[in-house]
């Protein structure tokens, strides 16, 4: 996916559109790995993260190469938005030798190193400090690059949270940390964990700017993030933005999700982050033809992209000892 | 009418024995309320001994094994879900340097009776590397602690009962890979204490030893092995800590050969143990060098195909026997 | 020492007294501990808190029986305040077989379960999720007990720290969590650290009330920990309590506190809990002949005890190997 | 002239080499800059290489590891100190599931040249069961660390430097019962790499490992047994990851007899990893049972005169030696 230029400019329209092409292509992805794992062809477990793709792909459009971002289990649409190829992302999750991370990751680790994506983490909290790692360094080289964070609600009630917040603002890093608020860890309804109302609370707690977001809105997600990532490039130090969002399926791909107040997913499914961009587009005065095109477009690389994954070799045996050391 | 019960469902069973016969019992952890653990462990608990025996936490794993210590060393029994073991780690040091040593730094003024649970092991099934681990190798080292590692239905009901029962503070691994396997349960069930291995199978050729997923390659093995006349005991210590040297002695005396089978590498864990005791204690007992029929030396792969290398399989079991018994 | 049956009304001048006396008993406990280290009598480190002794005595005047406490590896004074024997206290220090934990434990782990004392603990934070279990423990039998948990600023930096308070509050626990604020977290000043200038304002973060409070003055300290008391045994839930002082001495033996900027000391020194304390009963009417005998008494008291303590045995061999379990 | 450093002093030298020698390299943890570190063993390094290469962090491990972590991914050399060993605890998820894992998690996508520095051990100094703990032992069963055991001042320099420019994780584990020891540094430092052992003594009749502080009371039982005409040769591992088993196993050809000493109970150690190597690889080498002079089977009491019954003596060394040499 292009990536801007200049991180604080609002998005162009073909910027927009781009984006859009890009929550496509990550709904698509998704809803091939939730088949892939009905068909049992997918082990273990996944995470699908269907009406979060703006708050990755807002976030993604504000960052520049070089910048880095870490993420979640349910890692597969910041993944993608930072460029990390489909078809190697299917790969991955296929646990085929050209995956991304060669088969030995699986679909919670997936990683593209070359791309910025440097890792989804499966404890809850463990990439925090790591992305102030990644800060750290990019201050100690004097590079301007930006470390992004997403985690979810729940993850803020972990210890990891809570020194990893602390560390980059007394150390003013460049790091944004971004929440996606989707209202539940696992089965846990928000309330139940936390006595608050608004995770963007917490930022005061480390003297650090929060902000509070849609996260289902494309336009206004990359808003906040490119305020935030450019206050990192230029020194100011961390921001905490808390995106509100929503996820369509379960935890993971063995929860019905019941816990759901009735009524709740049909609210969130009328503002699914994909047709309120096109609804933008459309009103900006974009020909519903070239939407179609681009919906058209990013179901074809999908469908490329997993057929060629499908066809690829399982990893060489040997290869399983390989990279346990340098 | 016998009753047929999931490994999980004996642990729930044992749970739910637990609340109803002692007050001061309660359940805790992540999502194992109202939604019944992501195992399913604890399905239906919520409902029967309400919000204030069965608890939702937050993605605290700190606050729960301090939770858990504060309640203990009040006179409560608390159990609690740790999830996958692998997230011990990010709560090693309430059990390793205050649950297991709170006792002894402080004299012995009170006992500890804490019963952490983890669904733990389960390599195979395609969890990755942060989500497979067996985790009860991290432990070893750590006085205080008694490990708890059930391999059938009824061994988790009685030991999870007898880890609840525990004045000390016990870990219980759930094998994640057994959840699902079935056993009829007896119409009394036995009483086990911590400490007491199994002889899963008798035999007078050679000792095998594994616990819980890797049982079952090594009755496979002994089975196949049968046929050539190779008689295999197999014995489940169902413990680490205590562990059973007694009836593994007792085995060796009869078989003068040994095999370990584990799903973890060598390096620091129970088998290496183990043999290390055995010969140390019992030299002139070994006809033949031991095996330990280790996982490899690596993180486990997530790759369907790798992940199967990873794991002991029971053509490696066979071959270690059959290197024990010709040697 | 007596606590009072009504935890809050304010302390009787006869209670005042008292708390000078644990004070000065205190203080001269400490002053023993540091010469019997110079004296190479106690082994390992040692973390004194002369100074610090109004946080301690005021809260622990504020409990009932049955009440908990937790500290850190420098909880002499909190040990002390809740009743545990000086001779016993001594002992434990000097490693001796009827010292508190048989000498098991040694300077940092003070514990007296019978007096409420749960424990002196060495790892930073770690005590804070076993002082919500004592309050869980609490709420369970509906016993209204409250579980006090003392730690330093440089303490709320750490993980357990955030998971604690989180629980606490959305638990609505009855614990009071007070943070000892001495200013430095062993050589670091708490702005090197900390992004903050009152820590106190991190219990928002926990919708949890939050006060300040000046540590070095007995009432006042008594006063806001008799508050939080009483929320916490009404149900109302926890309390953060910030509490501002200082250490006369370096961190442990080995620290000559070099870090302080000059005339910093000579400025605590002149708000010593205990001599204020005594200011105040001298206003108030005390006479001072009644002080000068509180003061001796403390002072024999701690002669004796050290004496008793200094007479006493080893431990024998085989209790090492006791208590590992049951 | 030759210098004589302390162990602490050697440690602080290779610290400064590496800063010196190279930009990447950066030293960080609670209060080693201004303060010099709590053991000291960072003293001057803020003064001469400034706040922007050796920082103090806030007490929060977690974050400590997790910066390094990320740090090393991007190319630095980050040196983090955790203090006491024990600590390790608190941030043993970021350890064991992230730093050891992420380069094979991601398929070797990038190389992690982490170096954490510990003050470990120590049993012996009255510092209590939650501050003198033989951690090492604690990540033998996890893939993916390099786990060094400096003994001598000469080690500690070597070592150090090796670690940081060691490709992978180095878990860095310094004696706290060693600091003060001195040594005379030869004028031209010798490179050791990781996984070479050191004979510390030669002798043909029993070989004997240990590692850090252990090795005095094997050196004085050595001392000891040889008017008796036993000739005892001490291994030296250095490192416990990777591990030199050839020098072990060339001595143990000559001597047949080994004796493994350590400060750390038995139970998952490192101690008890290498006899289970030892007699699987090498059953025909042993003339009779090896056997492990470990500490006590208990969290590590306060008191002087039980402190000293946990730790490993010359005594129970030389009763050990002279029961296999016997055997
Ligand atoms: C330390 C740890 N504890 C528990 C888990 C199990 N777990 C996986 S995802 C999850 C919920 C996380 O919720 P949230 O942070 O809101 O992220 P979301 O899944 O909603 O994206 C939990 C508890 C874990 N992976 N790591
Ligand atoms: C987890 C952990 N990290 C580091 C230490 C070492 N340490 C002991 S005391 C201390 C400073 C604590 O400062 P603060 O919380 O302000 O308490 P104070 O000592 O001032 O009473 C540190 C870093 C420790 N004991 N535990
Ligand atoms: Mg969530
Ligand atoms: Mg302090």
């Amino acid at each position: 996916m292009g990536r801007t230029k200049d991180a604080s400019t609002a998005l162009t329209l073909d910027q927009q559109v781009d984006g859009l092409r890009t929550m496509l292509e990550i709904r698509g992805f998704e809803d091939e790995c939730h088949r892939l794992f009905a068909a049992g062809l997918v082990r273990g477990s996944t995470h699908l993260g269907q009406g979060q793709e703006a708050v990755s792909v807002g976030t993604a459009l504000a960052l520049r190469d070089g910048d880095t971002m870490t993420c979640t289990y349910r890692g597969h649409a910041a993944t993608l938005a930072m460029g990390a190829p489909l078809d190697r992302s299917f790969g991955e999750i296929l646990g085929k030798a050209e995956g991304l991370c060669g088969g030995k990751g699986g679909s919670m680790h997936l990683t593209h190193v070359e791309s910025g994506a440097m890792g989804s983490f499966a404890i809850v909290g463990g990439h925090l400090p790591i992305a102030c790692g990644f800060a750290f360094a990019s201050r100690f080289r004097g590079t301007g690059e930006v470390s992004v964070c997403f985690f979810g609600d729940g993850a803020t009630n972990i210890g990891a949270f809570h020194e990893s917040m602390n560390l980059a603002s007394v150390w003013k890093l460049p790091v944004v940390f971004i929440c996606e608020n989707n209202l539940y860890g696992e089965y846990s309804p928000l309330r139940s964990t936390t006595p608050l109302d608004h995770l963007v609370e917490r930022a005061s707690s480390y003297a650090m700017p929060g902000v509070q977001v849609d996260g289902n809105d494309l336009m206004k997600m990359h808003a906040a993030a490119s305020e935030a990532v450019s206050c990192a490039r230029s020194g100011e130090g961390p921001t905490f933005i808390e995106a509100l969002t929503y996820r369509h399926k379960g935890h993971s791909r063995s929860d019905p999700a019941k816990y759901r107040p009735e009524g709740e997913l049909e609210v969130w499914l009328e503002k699914d982050p994909i047709e309120q961009c096109v609804q933008t587009l459309l009103e900006a005065g974009v020909k519903s033809e070239r939407i179609e095109q681009v919906r058209a477009d990013a179901a074809t690389s999908v469908a490329g992209a997993l057929e060629r994954a499908m066809n690829w070799p399982e990893p060489l045996p040997a290869s399983r000892l390989e990279h346990v050391y340098a | 009418m016998t009753e047929t019960l999931t490994y999980k469902q004996a642990i729930t069973r044992a749970m739910s024995d637990e609340l109803a016969s002692d007050d001061s019992v309660f359940v805790f952890g992540e999502d194992v309320g109202a939604a019944g653990g992501v195992f399913k462990a604890t399905e239906g608990l919520f409902e029967e001994f309400g919000p204030g025996r069965v608890l939702d936490t937050p993605i605290s794993e700190q606050a729960i094994v301090g939770t858990a210590i504060g309640a203990a060393i009040q006179g409560l029994r608390p159990v609690a879900e740790i999830m996958f073991a692998d997230f011990a780690a990010v709560c090693f040091d309430g059990i390793v340097n205050e649950l297991a040593k709170y006792r002894y730094m402080t004299g012995g003024q009170v006992t500890l009776p804490v019963t952490l649970r983890m669904g733990a092991g389960g390599a195979g099934g395609g969890f990755g590397a942060q989500h497979s681990q067996a985790v009860e190798n991290w432990f070893l080292n750590v006085a205080g602690l008694k490990l708890v590692v059930p391999a059938t239905p009824v061994d988790a009901y009685c030991l999870l009962r007898a880890a609840i029962r525990d004045p000390d503070p016990v870990l219980f691994f759930e094998h994640k890979g057994l959840y699902n396997i079935k056993a009829d349960m007896p119409d009394e069930m036995p009483t086990v204490s911590l400490g007491t291995a199994r002889v899963a199978r008798r035999g007078n050729d050679v000792t095998v030893i594994a616990t819980q997923a890797m049982l079952q390659p090594c009755l496979d093995a002994a089975t196949a092995l049968a046929v050539d006349g190779v008689e295999v005991e197999v014995i489940d210590p169902r413990t680490l800590v205590p562990f059973d040297l007694e009836t593994v002695v007792t085995s060796l005396q009869r078989t003068n050969r040994l095999v370990v089978v584990q799903e973890a590498s060598h390096a620091g864990s129970w088998g290496a143990t183990l043999v290390s005791s055995l010969v140390q204690g019992q030299f002139e007992l070994f006809d033949s060098a031991p095996v330990i029929v280790a996982a490899e030396d690596t993180p486990i792969p997530f790759a369907k195909s790798l992940e199967e290398l990873w794991i002991p399989s029971t053509a490696k079991v066979v071959e270690a026997i059959r290197k024990v018994v010709s040697a």
